[in-house]
């Protein structure tokens, strides 16, 4: 199989965030990462709710106002104008990090650079040039009882994503508990990558040339599906 | 979601023996009375309880140690108005103490809950309570290394509450009830009254739901010092 | 007891040459424009600013950087929507940059507020911002010693406020605001509305008076996300 | 000068109380221990606003309330009933103990079994026996701007209170600022005891003999005064 058969088989980003959000369970406490990560939330299974925390100190927030009803006091860590559900709390930047640094919300879901097998991620810089910024991304990787990450499986020039160890500067070691690629869902147990699910009419083979590490299977692999969706920000 | 249980017995399930258990309050305030007397009609053994104090009277703490539930207090001042079911047991070597100065006590359990496993104080450095501890210097000043402390419940008293286990506390009763409620693995919580949803003013919440997993109705729910006055006895 | 004064000037008073300074905010929220425009005026030189982000667009911390005030920022974020004044000096190596993680940021602010003079927390660990840093171990994971921030002065925007210095926030604008109360040795507000005392409701007092020194009423204050989508400069 | 004579120039505790209130200066925060120190509240020179700190949670505590209008949800660490004064403020015992810990309180005043020259304060235990309670004592001596130790100058059987090294167990190392004795005031500057005032009558050897460490003079010694009080708790 090609690259560019490889290619053909992959999920959009919004099938992705689809894919990763039918794992979140109902009555849980999550933190989407800025930029991608926050396409999650629309595709919320019906009947399921989960209580979203912002490291600016809100939970319980909800979709974006009306374009000209923004309250600029009421923003997301994305600097996003954002709207309250019932039960909504404010609370300072220290207690919003101490919800996730003390283990409190259930899952964090992050974008990546790498993953290893490790479970160490690489997402906050790339290289040494430039302007550094790291935001809450250190802090979200640790106390996040699972850390999802949802990514591209290979980069735009083809090379892996999922690799033995980060090239590029950590974020944090031994965090990710679980990647949602384009192309796999892909657990971190005790070091190494194992399979849980490839997209239909891709070789395990394949897969395995586009990983940087070894993938293992321990149990059933089943095929990694989506809806065809309209995605407005991919 | 919805964390409401339906009494103070169904609030304190699971908890068993040898648990580590928080409960709020402070002298006279802020006892969550009918979660401890539920806790006692369960009757679970060799408890660590955690608390400023160590229990007033025949009621609460004190009427758990009575009832022999407790095997350890980690407190600050287990001497109060009427400690007897504390003292006598400790005189006999039947309890055992960790004393902790008091805001050593809350900024551990505050860690415990924040997820810092340690921090470095000025309090205790160069008295009893330091023999054995880490000491660090900073700036040319000596600190105390301390641990943070977590438990495997919480027994919390709030005065308004939703069914996300949003709280809010009635005056000085909040001691330390907001900070035992980050620090256990279940926290159970006891309110005056759960309103709706959007019925506590976001800005005027106290702790966020988050920290809370279950919570039951006690409405018009008994103050401590206001039983010990009247010479209350739970057995 | 009055911690009122009457303008934005006469807030700023005292705040000279190479001090820290604390500034509340995070993005377009919360951030004391009046107070940021009033030091600009003022001018001194050499500042150290401790803020979430580098400032946006040409007004507020951007506008101090391209007034030449700033040496040092320690940040967690200095990219946002306009990073122009930042970033500009930054590459020319003009200013200096501590970068922290936004939870360590807002903890070692909370910790100088505390008299916590290091805590041990697990953000960093095995990454290029924890070189050089004390790790320990603690039941068998490893944690980075991180020590406390403090400053000389804090510019904090709340939205209530009475002549004691007790404050409350609006909404989000209330993130770093209250750490920062805490870890300044002279603490300078900016409020919407002074009210009478007693006019917030003791329960609701997010940030006592106590770590308050000036109070200014400023009506109406400048929304930062507002301004900068304006093209406002303050130059 | 025989130890009956010592006696008869003392101060009574309220006396004591009422000489550290008028150090006190106007818009400060003090916490006063539990007992003896609660009474220094009573004495505050008109005209002079001091804010009450509580480590239970309240700041701007006043009065106790009129016999049956107790709240016993509004009490101070010494458990007693209170009252609020307007521009009052709750807290939980952390951000309490932030306040006392981070050097927010302008003075505290505490009680102590013995103060050494070094600062040395010991006020929490006596011997090894009973049941030993700590409380807030050993946060409060470290953090507040001032900490003033009121006390007799000798023990009930005539022992020296104030000495070179505390021989009970200590509450805090170097921490003590200032005591105000029954019958002295003396301030602790770099390891000595320096002294600022005795009562009239007093000669200096005798409150030397009666001090269990050398008292030093720097700058003048004036009269330690006090009004006649009625003391319902002395």
């Amino acid at each position: 199989m090609s690259t560019q058969d490889f290619d053909a088989l992959k999920l959009s980003n919004a099938q992705i965030a689809w894919r990763a959000a039918q794992d979140i369970a109902d009555g849980t406490y999550v933190n989407l990462g800025i930029g991608f990560p926050e396409m999650v939330a629309r595709y919320q299974p019906p009947g399921r709710q989960t209580i979203f925390h912002t490291e600016n100190g809100i939970l319980d927030f909800g979709e974006p106002p009306a374009e000209g009803e923004e309250d600029w006091d009421l923003i997301n860590a994305g600097k996003r104008a954002v709207t309250l559900k019932p039960g909504a709390a404010f609370f300072h930047h220290a207690d919003s990090f101490a919800m996730v640094r003390g283990g409190h919300l259930d899952v964090a879901i992050l974008g990546a650079y790498q993953v290893a097998e490790t479970g160490d991620l690489a997402n906050w810089r790339i290289g040494s040039k430039g302007v550094p910024a790291v935001g809450g991304a250190m802090d979200l990787v640790h106390g996040a009882r699972q850390v999802f990450v949802i990514t591209e499986h290979v980069t735009k020039d083809g090379k892996p994503k999922l690799v033995e160890r980060c090239s590029f500067p950590l974020t944090g070691v031994a965090c990710v508990t679980r990647v949602y690629t384009s192309h796999a869902v892909i657990d971190i147990v005790e070091g190494r990558f194992v399979l849980r699910e490839m997209r239909p009419g891709l070789a395990f083979d394949t897969l395995q040339a586009m990983t940087g590490a070894a993938l293992h299977r321990d149990g059933p692999v089943t095929d990694l599906l989506a809806p065809a969706l309209y995605s407005p920000l991919a | 979601m919805d964390k409401q249980v339906a009494s103070a017995a169904e609030a304190v399930a699971g908890i068993g023996d040898g648990a580590t258990v928080m409960i709020g309050g402070f002298g006279g305030s802020g006892a969550p009375i009918e979660l401890i007397h539920a806790l006692i009609d369960k009757g679970p053994k060799g408890l660590t309880v955690i608390n400023n104090n160590a229990g007033n009277g025949r009621i609460g703490i004190a009427a758990m140690i009575d009832a022999g539930l407790v095997k350890k207090m980690i407190c600050s001042f287990p001497r109060s108005s009427d400690p007897r079911a504390f003292t006598d047991r400790y005189l006999a070597g039947e309890i055992e103490l960790e004393l902790v100065p008091q805001g050593t006590l809350a900024e551990r359990i505050r860690a415990g809950g924040a997820g810092i496993p340690a921090f470095y104080t000025p309090t205790g450095f160069g008295t009893e309570l330091a023999e054995g501890k880490v000491i660090a210097e900073f700036d040319g000043r000596s600190y105390v290394q301390e641990r943070w402390l977590k438990a495997d419940f919480a027994l919390i008293k709030a005065h308004l509450g939703d069914r996300h286990g949003n709280l809010t506390y009635n005056k000085a009763a909040r001691n330390f009830n907001p900070l035992m409620c980050t620090a256990a693995e279940t926290t159970i919580v006891q309110v005056s009254e759960i309103v709706p949803l959007g019925g506590i003013d976001p800005e005027h919440v106290v702790t966020p739901g988050i920290f809370v997993d279950r919570v039951v109705e006690i409405a018009d729910p008994a103050q401590e010092e206001v039983l010990i006055r009247a010479g209350a006895v739970y057995a």
